[in-house]
């Protein structure tokens, strides 16, 4: 199959990447890889589900938070920590999307945003866990399990990154090609018909948000060792904003686009901020830009090309 | 080259530019825009890398230009662009220029860590200076070590940094947070007002300076009636301008800044609660000064650096400031410029800009700066200094008020003990 | 034994009573037709029985089962179906993605995370036959939303089809159709009755689309049941005409 | 001497009014663009900034505040008319994630722009000389100004009320926002309801960065505190909800006020509390239909 080969091709460009970057190049890209397995994770709630989320900041502070904790608090291994912050986030999901899911469109997204808000609020305030307005700061990467010390190095970690990622891609792969994939689509389309016909539409969505929770949790959980702390930022609404703007630049419901908006908008931001002080602005016009002329985002614009024109919809 | 700092963008703020200079940066902006493809690569990097041993004296300046608080990386980057001039115009130091990196992290520290990861490692910078948040600085402190380079505090008042978050290649030539609440401490101690209260800003530094007040004024056998900590980015202070009048203080010490400290001494001004209790204040500066007008009038507070502090040092550099961008120098420009005369005295003493000799030298710094006399201590990297009290006034001349220095405590009484946050006596 | 049997059914939505005290039973081979003026009940009745809706008092049994208390959801999985009066279809899906997404609701395994080769084989199946037995086998790789009306209210019903269900519940399936559309949509219909594997109730404003495939005729007016028969009881029962169609003439929709 | 209790809850009676009427100008706004385009509107705590930024400019040259409270919004609403015209009207019809992107890039947009046109520094914006004085409300000073601004939200409350009540464009207001399949019956007129509707919006939040300038000075700091209260606001209220943008004002201003005086540790999670509690009994806010 081609998308496997294109895949393969991909990774393997990225594994080598660390021979030829300078160090710098390789910070950059494993903040980027980070927030694009973030973006993905929200692209499953967004693109598949329709369900569009305003406080994914949530699941990224709070993975961010669990790890660093874990990782300075306890002798939990760095893979440790960071699956153990993930089903942590995938495990409040269930909750937050609870009482979510009881509302539908906008009341939804504010409802994310009202519990992310209140999740910022709570790390603010809650001084001895969370080190409130300083956050968390120098997270180690602690070696193992079994004396494992490959992941701690820079490179090792980005290969972790990595690994999480292209996993993660093949997880939601699998997922959205899935029957229960399917559901989430006729959710997508038309929620009523979709109870209709006999699913339970609201489990299947606490299902989706609990994923997309635990896959935005693992984000965050690596951002923690990655950056070496973390902060209330992490689950400031700016950052809901910016993540869902990644969703939509990069094409919604393709998975790779939102990882490309991911990479793009980070790459665009440093470069930007390096050549003007102005350079929001430009942002500002280049979001604008894209809603107006590349409506479907990068992904999804080059997929229709890509696509041969006898292909069924989408 | 030019014999202005490099400054890799065009400079939005300072006026004085010469105009063949902003055309040049324009040109280099242009020039830069094309290379951001081929910087992607890892040719140039490399390149330039192995041209930082001999090239200038290239120093780092990941600065939070925009944002709420953008005006102190402003401030930074005027006055370190300054001396950057002076010295280029006389030869530089060591006979190498000085180069200016200049990056917005827009207060994010995620971002301060990676532009600087790319300062050290593309641009060869060894000296990094002007970082604006103590968020930002305790991200980066972490990394100093890996990358071998000097972190020259200018702004940064959390106490910690110079305590149980210290690192060896990190020095404070500035005046930390807590310095701020013992001078006003000292300036209490023999005031008659009896009934103290405190107001901080609901996050780190607020905390610490009014637990160190809270500290001091109970060892001076004050009367301290009660703190109140508001939400940054508080609107409405009228709820807190409420509850200091119902604790009925004889003086309340502020620790605010930025749009809070205006919020608050505007609306504070609307409900006169100057007639009913003394304001007192852990910064004063100008740009606040000058954004609430006439309601700053009679307030008191330490003032990290004061233009109006009379020094033969203090009078050169105003005079210079004055020359080169027609007003005053505000309270961060002070600090920077003292900060470039501790890095100043400590590349020449160690002929190096290499971490370890300069850490050397910088650990034996002494001089005399536009705040006076400085003396680095080499066990918590704290800069002993002295510490100004200061009114605002009217003044002739000036079409805001100024801040006049009323008293002046000398260094060994307002700096914490080594490795400390707090004080004893 | 009936396999729909509705006792005593009433629900109130505040002084409001929609429907009243409504007893009926449907088996197995059976089309039975529910008529009667707009607001007289008849989709409330249906979300009644398939769970939308709890009643105020009675209750509905299925196949011996009380469904009373189930979400829509189950009671669906237990082999109830149903079309809605305003089509509601997945725009974006092909006409087989649809009927397949239908078909795949009754399969136990519908909410495999990965994989599901199978299940979609197995859901492929029965929309295809359905497809077929509704003559929209043509169009099954178009999108939804590009079908014409006709169709799609045809597909609403292939899709109801697809999860085989043992009673289908028609909300006005000719609902908006030109008379050349609904001529054809009743011939469709009637040769898929006629199968007689099927328990039906029908809500219809067309009379002659009830007389032509409803076996069983219950009329509600206010919420109530004024009479149930064969249609040709039905017609000659004198308060029938007089509830319904006085009303009827002022109900041009 | 201790405020009087009695001296206390009259002065912060007073406080919350005065608060409320300038959440009110910013959430009104708000709720109006999205009950008439459903468009959440992100840039709406920069056009609130702006609007503090012109009043400002405008105050020093004409030498009069009133000048500024008056031709600021006509400004910036001119601004968001333009904005509407330019862009969002190629969008109707698209999802709301096209409306989040433009709206954000022009916050950011408008961000720099008031940061290059008028510097980092905050600006003070002097109170008007005619209401700089105090009145003593049981022996305790408090500000004309915030005595002003609580009349002047009152006024304008009502005067919007009217306009949406009494006049064709507040009929077609109404009508579009209670049933938006309408917007197509009116024909040419929606274009018309949606240009003005999200210029009016941009200039009530343009008069509330106006009035708030005396108290806050004009900052950049502005938008980011600004906008997270006015969607709450809204969200309380029940977004498209006039009234509801009133009661969603009065509430934050209470818990602000009076939360903040008795239970200060609460004060930053107080709003989202009321607001997931709002949501949690009345998923569509206060007053408004859940869609």
């Amino acid at each position: 199959m081609g998308a496997w080969r294109g895949l393969i091709l991909v990774v393997a460009v990225l594994a080598l990447a660390p021979l030829g970057l300078p160090p710098y190049m390789m910070t950059l890209l494993t903040e980027a890889l980070i927030l694009g397995l973030f973006a993905m994770s929200l692209d499953l709630m967004v693109g598949y589900t329709r369900l569009v989320s305003f406080g994914h900041a949530a699941a990224y502070g709070f993975g961010a938070y669990c790890s660093g904790w874990l990782l300075i608090n306890t002798d939990l291994s760095l893979p440790s920590a960071v699956f153990v912050a993930a089903i942590a986030s995938g495990v409040l999901a269930i909750g937050v999307a609870w009482v979510c899911t009881r509302s539908t469109g906008v009341s939804f997204s504010m409802l994310t945003l009202a519990f992310a808000q209140l999740l910022y609020a709570i790390t603010f305030r809650w001084t001895s866990v969370t080190g409130g307005s300083d956050g968390l700061a120098g997270i180690p990467r602690r070696p193992g399990p079994f004396g494992l010390t490959a992941l701690t190095s820079k490179t090792g970690f980005y290969f972790f990154v990595l690994g999480l990622l292209v996993a993660a891609f093949l997880l939601c792969r699998q997922l959205v090609n899935s029957p229960f994939g399917a559901v989430l689509r006729g959710i997508r389309e038309n929620e009523a018909k979709t109870l209709a016909l006999g699913y339970n539409t609201r489990a299947y969505k606490i299902a989706v948000v609990a994923l997309s929770y635990a896959l935005g949790g693992l984000a965050g959980a690596l951002y923690a060792p990655f950056a070496g702390f973390a902060n209330s930022e992490l689950l400031f609404w700016l950052l809901s904003g910016q993540v869902l703007i990644m969703v939509i630049v990069g094409g919604a419901g393709t998975l790779i686009g939102p990882i490309l908006g991911a990479a793009f908008f980070m790459f665009a931001q440093h470069q930007l901020s390096s050549y003007t002080e102005s350079w929001a602005i430009y942002f500002g016009m280049l979001f604008i830009f894209f809603v107006l002329f590349v409506p479907r985002g990068i992904w999804g614009s080059v997929a229709a090309r890509l696509r041969r024109p006898a292909a069924d919809g989408r | 080259m030019s014999i202005t700092p490099k400054t890799k963008r065009r400079n939005l703020i300072a006026p004085a530019e010469p105009k063949t200079q902003r055309l040049l940066n324009r040109r280099k902006v242009l020039t830069g825009m094309a290379a951001g493809a081929v910087t992607l690569s890892m040719g140039p990097a490399f390149l330039r890398r192995a041209s930082a041993a001999t090239g200038p004296i290239k120093i780092g300046m990941p600065l939070a230009l925009t944002g709420p608080i953008g005006i102190v990386g402003q401030q930074i980057k005027r006055s370190c662009e300054l001396w950057a001039k002076m010295k280029n115009a006389s030869g530089g130091l060591l006979g190498q220029k000085i180069e200016l990196v200049v990056e917005d992290t827009g207060g994010n520290p995620a971002a301060c860590v990676r532009k600087t990861q790319q300062m050290v490692d593309r641009d060869g910078v060894r000296i990094i200076t002007g970082i604006v948040f103590s968020s930002e600085a305790l991200a980066l402190a972490p990394k100093l070590k890996e990358w071998n380079t000097i972190f020259m505090s200018s702004s940064n008042g959390d106490g910690r940094l110079t305590a149980d978050a210290l690192v060896p290649n990190f020095f404070r030539p500035n005046t930390s947070g807590p310095m701020g609440a013992r001078t006003v401490s000292l300036h209490l101690r023999q005031s008659k007002s009896n009934k103290i209260a405190a107001l901080g800003l609901d996050y780190a530094w607020g905390h610490n300076s009014v637990q160190v007040f809270e500290e001091e004024m109970k060892r001076a056998k004050k009367n301290f009636v009660g703190k109140l900590f508001a939400p940054t980015g508080t609107k409405d202070y009228a709820t807190y301008i409420a509850k200091l009048k119902d604790l009925d203080a004889d003086a309340v010490f502020l620790v605010l800044q930025g749009d809070d400290n205006n919020a608050f001494l505007s609306q504070a001004k609307q409900f006169r609660l100057g007639e009913k209790m003394e304001l007192l204040t852990e910064i004063v500066d100008l740009d606040s000064i000058r954004a609430v007008g006439d309601a700053s009038l009679g307030l008191m507070g330490s003032s990290r650096y004061s233009f109006t502090y009379n020094h033969p040092k203090n009078k050169e550099f105003v005079a210079l400031w004055q020359k080169e961008y027609n007003n005053v120098p505000d309270t961060f420009e002070g600090e920077s410029w003292q900060t470039m005369a501790v890095l100043e005295a400590g590349i020449l003493k160690a002929k190096s800009i290499d971490a370890e000799p300069l850490r050397a030298a910088l650990e034996t710094v002494e001089l005399e700066s536009v705040k006076g006399k400085l003396t680095m201590r080499k066990c918590d990297h704290q800069a002993v200094q002295q510490g100004f009290m200061v009114k605002v006034v009217k003044r002739e001349g000036f079409s805001h008020p100024v801040p006049d220095v009323v008293a002046v405590y000398p260094g060994d009484v307002t700096t914490p003990r080594c490795n400390k946050t707090s004080y004893d006596d | 034994m009936a396999l729909l049997e509705c006792e005593g059914l009433t629900r109130r939505f505040g002084g409001l009573v929609a429907v009243s005290s409504v007893t009926m039973q449907v088996a197995t081979g059976e089309v039975r037709a529910v008529i009667g003026p707009n607001g007289a009940g008849k989709s409330t009745l249906f979300n009644l029985i398939n769970g939308v809706l709890p009643p105020s008092a009675g209750l509905v049994r299925f196949d011996g089962e009380q469904l009373t208390g189930l979400t829509p959801a189950q009671v669906c999985q237990r082999g109830v179906s149903r079309t809605f009066q305003l089509t509601a279809l997945f725009p974006e899906m092909t006409v087989r993605e649809n009927a397949s997404l239908a078909a795949q609701a009754r399969d136990a395994q519908r909410w495999l995370p990965f994989g599901g080769g199978a299940v979609f084989h197995r859901a492929r199946a029965k929309a295809d036959a359905a497809l077929e037995r509704l003559g929209l086998s043509h169009v099954a790789d178009r999108p939804a939303g590009l079908l014409s009306h006709g169709d799609q209210r045809l597909l609403e019903v292939a899709m109801a089809l697809a999860q085989e269900p043992r009673l289908l519940l028609l909300d006005e399936p000719t609902q908006g159709l030109s008379v050349e559309e609904t001529q054809q949509a009743v011939e469709t219909l009637k040769t898929l009755l006629a199968g007689g594997e099927l328990a039906v109730v029908l809500v219809e404003h067309d009379m002659e689309v009830v007389f032509r495939l409803a076996h069983k005729i219950t009329v509600l007016h206010r919420g109530a049941v004024i009479a149930d028969g064969t249609p040709e009881e039905v017609k000659a029962d004198p308060g029938v005409q007089a509830a319904y169609l006085g009303d009827f003439a002022d109900a041009a929709d | 001497m201790q405020l009087g209790t009695l001296a206390l809850l009259l002065t912060q009676t007073a406080n919350v009014l005065s608060q409320t009427a300038l959440l009110f100008f910013l959430g009104v706004g708000l709720t109006l663009i999205f009950g008439i385009m459903r468009v959440v509107n992100f840039a709406h705590g920069t056009i609130y900034m702006l609007g503090a930024y012109i009043g400002y400019s405008l105050a020093r040259v004409t030498g009069s505040f009133w000048v500024a409270l008056i031709v600021a919004p006509i400004i910036v609403g001119a601004v968001g008319v333009a904005f509407e015209a330019g862009i969002l009207r190629r969008l109707y019809g698209r999802d709301g994630s096209a409306f989040l992107m433009v709206t954000f890039g022009l916050a950011l947009i408008l961000g720099d722009v008031v940061q290059i046109g008028w510097g980092a520094s905050a600006l003070r914006v002097a109170v008007p000389d005619l209401l700089s004085g105090v009145v003593l409300l049981l022996g305790e000073p408090f500000p004309d100004y915030r005595l002003f601004l609580a009349g002047f939200g009152v006024v304008m409350a009502i005067a919007i009320w009217q306009v949406l009540e009494r006049t064709r464009f507040g009929l077609l207001i109404r009508a579009t926002s209670q049933n938006p399949e309408m917007a197509r019956a009116l024909g040419t007129d929606v274009q018309l309801i949606r240009s003005g509707v999200f210029g009016v919006g941009c200039g009530l939040a343009a008069l509330g960065g106006v009035l708030a300038s005396p108290l806050v000075t004009a900052s950049l700091g502005m938008a980011a505190s600004m906008i997270i209260d006015a969607f709450v606001i809204v969200i309380i209220g029940g977004m498209g909800s006039f009234v509801g943008s009133l009661i969603g004002a009065f509430l934050v201003a209470f818990v602000q006020v009076f939360g903040n005086f008795y239970l200060p540790e609460l004060a930053i999670a107080f709003i989202y509390l009321i607001m997931l509690l709002v949501l949690i009994v009345r998923p569509g806010g206060l007053l408004g239909k859940e869609d």
